[in-house]
């Protein structure tokens, strides 16, 4: 990578069950493959935990970019979890689109826990991806959003 | 009770008696047919042969001509010409963008919406129950009930009776004092269009099941198709070239077995059209 | 207010090579909350551990990260390291800072603001955390094993022979499942009835055993280690203390011709009966369905005969209560009948017969007393045709498997049949030979180069009758695709293995999953291949799918030691990241709402129903609740609670917040 | 080996839904084929043939005598564990081999007949026998086939004089001349 002053380094949030994509990182580390330092991993027992609310905290905080990445289907530890989070992305989308974010900033994968190389590349990738589409810069909406969801407790 | 009534190119020709017998019997059992005015043919073999979009619009001109009618049901005699409507009917139904492109073809709208009964089909819905009642002459005979290939198959697309040994007919020939006969060939093909074209294959293919027939005893073969009939019948002496022997076992069509039986005369279900003598009477 | 201890770890060079640890050590003492903050070059070394403990006990820290190796490494050896020294082991958290930083990225600035924002989210985290303590559940030290078949009998003695109780329960009057109707197994041909009726007498007599015959599983509630199951003992209408197996009924009960399960349907039995000679136990029962006193009122001339007055016609079923700590399925499968296939005849044709049939036929307490008779009319066939795949891999009739033990099987009949039938010609019609296995490859070799069975490479089309021959009509598509036609005397088809009916209840019953043809799923394919997703209930042998003797017994073997391990411990501990439903103060109780949506997300049927009552015993409110020992604290369910009543410990929505919140703020 | 433009077989499921991968070579439909004697190469062999992916081997398809033989019985589907549609995959192949001029000519008889039928119906709407075998014969020269059992079709009434007419015939010719390829 040019070491481009000027160059905008996105801010990511990779959300990851601990069974595949959290281990497959860790043996992308053991390969000692490198990737760009953007991506910062929060650890999930399951990318069926994932609310999508803390997706939505996390635009309102300032993030770039999201990615969200589990076990292969039919692999997941739990059977169905990555299932239910799937099919919750579904009506999510709706939801982003109306509060005007734009569902290219959220990358979801699958990761297995022998896939280093595959976990390299994605952040590479979510990476150049985020970088062209520019700093999210409408989180104020967002965060209102979550606000009024928060209060509505 | 109207139902629309396709007889099918076969039966204005070749078949004339297969027409004369279904209208006969129909009368006799109070089922009013109505033909679907202006029809044409459903294109048999040949069109799909050569040319699938010919193979569709041909048929679905028929079909569309019946909705046209307000028919809710219409009769289909022959089996080929069943075989024709009813895939034509279900592969549209697949097929929404097929369904426009056909229905501008034609020049017609069409729908989809006619139920289409072969003869049997009908015999099952209008006459099953009734039948043995009516029966006058009990067709003591020991009989072969050929099916053919095209009443049954494709299974998925006609849903009608067992694929394998089916049993429609069966039942019909039974209640009317028949003893039918369990054999190997009900539904192996005859030979079907290639009967001009390759009368090698027809005399052999018919030969093969009139033989296992004849092995089991039988004293005439029910068919219920124009064109097993015509291989069986009119293709008789080929088929003994074939065979090296003379086999004589007439072959009709149901409903002049079924008519015989409710004593109609024979004369109205055109017995004396067939080519191999019918004595069973 | 927290006092929060944060130790770096170099791992050698593995992290201060690109991280500058000191410099995270210095950055992070800054932060609100941190009261200690240090870095080393071993963490996990002994005096690492010493370090974190003396710091822990001088500066009475309230939680401590540990910025080192992935979590997956070392998390158990620091929250050890924590507890010993008197902390809560779930204050202590880990950085990833080797694999998720110093491993990959390059040495330089951004690497080492990585590596502090990474520390920081955890000292965000280790802010909101609470202490846990590991969950205890009692276990009962009673094992229920379900289906006698070679499976459950050798997981019940398996169980037994550790020492631990268990009750067996057969649907059948005896056990011994399928493989007691084989006549000799591949791929050694040792004879079915020799190996294994020594086991079935071991299970009856083994002190620990107890087994309950046509017996099957009512309900089942409570969870691993804790399973209350009620069983339904079927009326035998015979008194097994006072009956002595003495026979006479059987041999006078006038209903005589009912089809022998036994025997696949080629012999009969009596309304009264013993399954077969060697059943354990071997005591009649009578068949309510056939017998003419319970079907027209009038008969009993059993219990006339009877010389010790056993018979008891109008006893009902029984349900018995009993609680065990784990459960073993070992339901085995069932075989199609010829009747499932059109183009062979539907069944019809008498000489068309299964394999199971071929075994009956061959095994010498069969109908024929092991001599090959077709059962038309009890000819020798010199001709027989073996159609292997019968349903199987067929996708249009809906299994596409392939049923995995017929290969094997159809060159054992082969073989059987040429060694009884000298003169015989045998036919094998197949698609591929499947001879996976230890010798199995040499057995069916055997087969076809010492025994001359003729192997056609092709499917059946179709088989019918004429004058008292079998036409088949193949296919050999090694000359591609001549039509061969074969006259035989007797056809065999090696029909599908399935699952038994009624098996998609049962499971439904125990609550664990099931694939598409029925047949009960491991929780793993390949790891965890004898365990269900539901805690405590175990699977051993053909009810996963259609297996042979060996891998059945390995599989029972494997389920034996999981529940003898599971017995092993005196307290089940289980880790305490599980999920929990809020309580607050009445008149509220809980903010759950009890729309379930929980339940319908969790896929271990972890959530129960709680009926919150006031004084006078009325109910108030219905609210979720957890049943610790069934959560596996996946946290679907909190994804799906909308009024976030639900939470799962150790990733509550609040530490998750705090960890999203420093990551991006800083 | 050349790779067939792969496009013919996808083309071939496009059209008919049939994927010849799906077919496992297990000769069911060879082994049910009334034809399959008869046939250069029984039906499972076509399907391999396809399977293959070469142009030669497409076009030993296209210049068979299997693919005119074929009576569309539907034997072979109904018995398929794949479901292959071998009749539907004859029908496209025989459609491509008159396009592409490479049918067999073995088959010349057959396809003469396809097509007096069809030119009868095209002209009448309707199938008129007699029209039918002096179109066959025209085109085959078999001009003494069948001839004594034309006398005996007449006298059993099994013969029309006149073909009967589709009155709407524009709408028949229309029907041809746009579904004509
Ligand atoms: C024709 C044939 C030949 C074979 N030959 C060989 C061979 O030569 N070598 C070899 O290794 N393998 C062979 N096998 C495979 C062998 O039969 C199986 O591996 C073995 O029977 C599987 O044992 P199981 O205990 O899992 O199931 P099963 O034998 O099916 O036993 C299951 C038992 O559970 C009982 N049960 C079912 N449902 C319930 C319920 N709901 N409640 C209570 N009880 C219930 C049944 O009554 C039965 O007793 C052959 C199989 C067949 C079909
Ligand atoms: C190319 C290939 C692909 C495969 N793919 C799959 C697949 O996709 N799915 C699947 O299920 N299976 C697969 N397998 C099979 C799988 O690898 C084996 O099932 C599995 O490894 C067997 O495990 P094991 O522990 O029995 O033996 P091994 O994996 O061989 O382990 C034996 C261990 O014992 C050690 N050892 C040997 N001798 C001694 C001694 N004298 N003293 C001390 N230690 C000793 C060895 O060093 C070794 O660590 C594959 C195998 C191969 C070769
Ligand atoms: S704790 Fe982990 S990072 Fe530190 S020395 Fe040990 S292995 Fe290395
Ligand atoms: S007669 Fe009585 S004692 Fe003898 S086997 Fe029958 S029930 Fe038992
Ligand atoms: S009562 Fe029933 S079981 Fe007893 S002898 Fe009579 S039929 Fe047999
Ligand atoms: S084991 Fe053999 S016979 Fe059985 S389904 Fe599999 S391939 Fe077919
Ligand atoms: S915990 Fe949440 S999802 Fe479950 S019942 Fe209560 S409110 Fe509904
Ligand atoms: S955490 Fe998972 S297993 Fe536990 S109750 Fe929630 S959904 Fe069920
Ligand atoms: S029956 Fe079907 S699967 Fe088998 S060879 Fe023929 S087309 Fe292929
Ligand atoms: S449809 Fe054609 S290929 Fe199939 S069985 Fe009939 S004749 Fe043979």
């Amino acid at each position: 990578m040019d070491n481009n002053e000027s160059e905008f380094e996105p801010k990511i949030v990779a959300f990851v069950c601990n069974w595949c994509t959290y281990a497959g990182a860790d043996l992308t580390g053991t390969s000692r493959i490198k990737y760009a330092t953007n991506v910062k991993i929060v650890r999930f027992p399951c990318t069926g935990r994932i609310d999508f609310m803390l997706l939505l905290k996390a635009f309102a905080n300032g993030a770039d970019g999201i990615i969200v990445s589990g076990c292969h289907p039919n692999d997941c530890h739990y059977t169905s979890g990555n299932f239910h989070a799937r099919r919750r992305w579904i009506a999510f989308r709706h939801l982003l689109e109306i509060i005007g974010v734009d569902v290219r900033r959220i990358r979801f994968s699958w990761v297995s826990a022998a896939e280093g190389a595959k976990w390299g590349d994605l952040v590479n990738e979510t990476v150049a991806n985020i970088r062209e589409l520019g700093p999210y810069t409408e989180y104020t909406k967002v965060a209102q959003y979550v606000e009024k969801e928060d209060n509505n407790e | 009770m109207k139902i629309g009534f396709y007889p099918g190119c076969s039966l204005e020709g070749t078949s004339r008696e297969y027409n004369e017998s279904v209208l006969a019997l129909g009368n006799a059992l109070d089922i009013e047919f109505e033909e679907i005015k202006d029809w044409n043919c459903c294109g048999a073999t040949a069109a799909h042969s050569v040319n699938k979009e010919l193979s569709l619009s041909l048929p679905a001109r028929v079909l569309a001509l019946a909705e046209r009618q307000n028919f809710s049901e219409i009769v289909v005699p022959c089996a080929a010409c069943y075989n024709r409507l009813t895939t034509t009917q279900y592969e549209l139904a697949q097929d929404e963008e097929k369904k426009k492109r056909i229905s501008e073809i034609i020049e017609m709208p069409y729908d989809g919406s006619v139920r289409i009964l072969n003869v049997l089909q009908m015999l099952q819905k209008y006459a099953v129950d009734s039948i043995a009642q009516k029966v006058t002459n009990p067709f003591k005979h020991s009989v072969a009930c050929y099916y053919g290939c095209l009443l049954v198959r494709p299974h998925k697309i006609l849903q009608f009776d067992r694929v394998e040994d089916p049993q429609s007919m069966d039942t019909l020939m039974s209640a009317i004092g028949a003893n039918t006969l369990d054999w190997a060939f009900k539904t192996e093909c005859c030979g079907g269009g290639l009967s001009v074209s390759r009368t090698d294959i027809v005399s052999k293919l018919s030969g093969n099941l009139l033989k296992d027939a004849k092995d089991r005893g039988a004293e005439a073969i029910i068919v219920a198709c124009p064109m097993c009939h015509s291989n069986l019948d009119m293709r008789r002496p080929e088929i003994n070239k074939y065979l090296g022997e003379d086999i004589e076992i007439p072959v009709l069509y149901i409903t002049q077995a079924i008519g015989l039986a409710l004593g109609l005369e024979p004369e109205k279900l055109g017995i004396k059209r067939h080519f191999v003598n019918v004595n069973l009477i | 207010m927290s006092k929060i201890g944060v130790f770096i770890c170099h791992c050698g060079e593995n992290i201060s090579a690109t991280v500058d640890c000191q410099r995270v050590a210095e950055e992070l003492s800054k932060v609100d909350g941190v009261a200690y903050s240090i870095d080393y070059k071993y963490m996990c070394s002994d005096p690492g551990q010493t370090l974190i403990k003396q710091a822990i006990k001088e500066h009475n820290l309230t939680g401590v990260v540990i910025g080192s190796c992935s979590p997956r490494m070392h998390e158990l050896t620091f929250r050890k390291t924590c507890a010993e020294a008197g902390l809560n082991p779930y204050m202590c958290e880990i950085a990833n800072l080797r694999e998720h930083c110093s491993w990959v990225h390059e040495k330089g600035e951004a690497t080492t603001e990585k590596a502090i924002s990474l520390v920081k989210m955890l000292v965000e985290k280790v802010k909101k955390d609470h202490p846990l303590t590991s969950i205890q559940v009692p276990i009962t030290k009673k094992a229920l094993v379900i289906g006698g078949g070679i499976a459950g009998i050798q997981a019940s003695l398996d169980i037994a022979n550790c020492g631990h109780q268990v009750i067996l329960i057969e649907k059948d009057p005896s056990i011994g499942g399928h493989m007691s109707q084989l006549s000799e197994t591949f791929p050694t041909l040792d004879c079915s009835q020799c190996i294994l009726t020594p086991r079935m007498v071991e299970v009856a007599q083994h002190p620990n055993i107890t087994l309950y015959t046509y017996a099957e599983l009512d309900s089942v509630d409570g969870s691993i280690g804790n399973f209350h199951v009620t069983i339904r003992l079927k009326a035998k209408s015979v008194d097994p203390k006072k009956c002595t197996g003495c026979g006479t009924c059987s041999s006078k009960c006038p209903q005589k011709k009912i089809p022998s399960e036994f025997n696949a349907g080629l012999g009969t039995r009596t309304a009264i009966y013993v399954p077969f000679p060697q059943a354990v136990p071997n005591k009649p029962v009578i068949d309510k369905e056939h017998c003419n006193y319970y079907q027209k009122g009038k008969c009993q001339l059993c219990k006339k005969v009877c010389p010790t007055d056993a018979i008891e016609f109008d006893k009902p079923d029984e349900l018995l209560k009993e609680d065990v700590g784990a459960i073993v399925v070992t339901t085995g499968f069932n075989v199609l009948k010829t009747d499932f296939f059109p183009e062979y005849g539907y069944g019809k044709y008498k000489d068309v017969i299964t394999g199971l049939q071929f075994e009956r036929l061959a095994s010498a307490s069969g109908p024929t007393l092991g001599e090959i008779r077709r059962p038309s009319d009890g000819q020798i066939p010199k001709k027989i045709v073996f159609v292997a795949c019968a349903g199987s891999r067929d996708p249009a009739k809906g299994i596409p498997y392939c049923s995995k033990i017929c290969c094997m099987y159809t060159a054992k009949h082969a073989m059987l049949y040429q060694h009884k039938v000298h003169d015989g010609e045998s036919y094998v019609f197949y698609m591929d030979v499947r001879a996976g296995g230890k010798n199995y490859e040499e057995f069916v070799r055997r087969a076809i180069e010492e025994d001359g069975v003729k192997y056609v490479r092709g499917r059946v089309a179709r088989v019918y009758e004429k004058d008292g021959k079998l036409i088949v009509k193949g296919a050999d598509t090694l000359l591609g695709g001549a039509p061969v036609e074969i006259e035989a005397d007797m056809v065999v088809l090696a029909t599908a293995g399935v699952s038994n009916n009624g098996a998609e209840q049962l499971a439904q019953k125990m609550h664990i999953s099931y694939d598409s043809y029925k047949f009960f799923a491991e929780a793993h394919p390949k790891l965890r291949p004898v365990e269900t997703n539901t805690a405590g209930i175990f699977l051993a042998g053909a009810c996963q799918a259609p297996k042979d003797i060996p891998d059945t017994v390995s599989g029972a073997s494997g389920a034996a030691v999981k529940v003898a391990g599971l017995f092993s411990q005196s307290m089940l501990v289980r880790e305490p990241l599980i999920a929990v439903v809020n309580r607050c103060a009445p008149p509220l109780f809980s903010t759950c709402v009890g729309c379930f949506m929980c339940e319908t997300a969790c896929p271990y049927h972890a959530i129960e129903h709680e009926e919150i009552k006031n004084r006078n015993g009325d109910v108030i409110k219905t609210v979720a609740k957890v049943n610790p020992g069934l959560c596996q604290g996946c946290g679907t369910c909190v994804a799906f609670c909308r009024s976030k009543s639900i939470d799962i410990q150790g990733y509550t929505n609040e530490e998750m917040y705090a960890e999203v919140v420093s990551l991006l703020n800083n | 080996m050349k790779n067939i433009s792969s496009n013919v077989t996808d083309e071939l499921q496009a059209q008919t839904g049939v994927k010849v991968e799906r077919c496992y070579q297990c000769g069911k439909c060879s082994a049910g084929c009334v034809l399959a004697e008869d046939m250069d190469y029984p039906p499972n062999y076509m399907i391999h043939l396809l399977q293959t992916g070469t142009k030669e081997n497409l076009d030993t398809v296209l210049k068979s005598k299997s693919i005119w033989l074929c009576l569309n019985c539907e034997n072979c589907v109904g018995r398929c564990p794949m479901e292959i549609d071998i009749p539907k995959v004859m029908d496209f192949m025989r459609e491509r081999s008159l396009k592409e001029n490479k049918q067999s000519k073995a088959a010349k008889d057959i396809i003469a007949f396809h097509r007096s039928f069809l030119d009868c119906i095209k002209f009448t709407g309707h199938l008129y026998e007699i029209g039918l075998i002096v179109g066959f014969k025209a085109r085959t020269m078999h001009l003494w086939q069948d001839v004594k059992l034309a006398p005996k079709m007449f006298t059993k009434g099994k013969l029309k004089l006149f073909p009967e007419m589709v009155k709407d015939s524009h709408n028949i010719k229309n029907i041809f001349s746009k579904t004509k390829k």
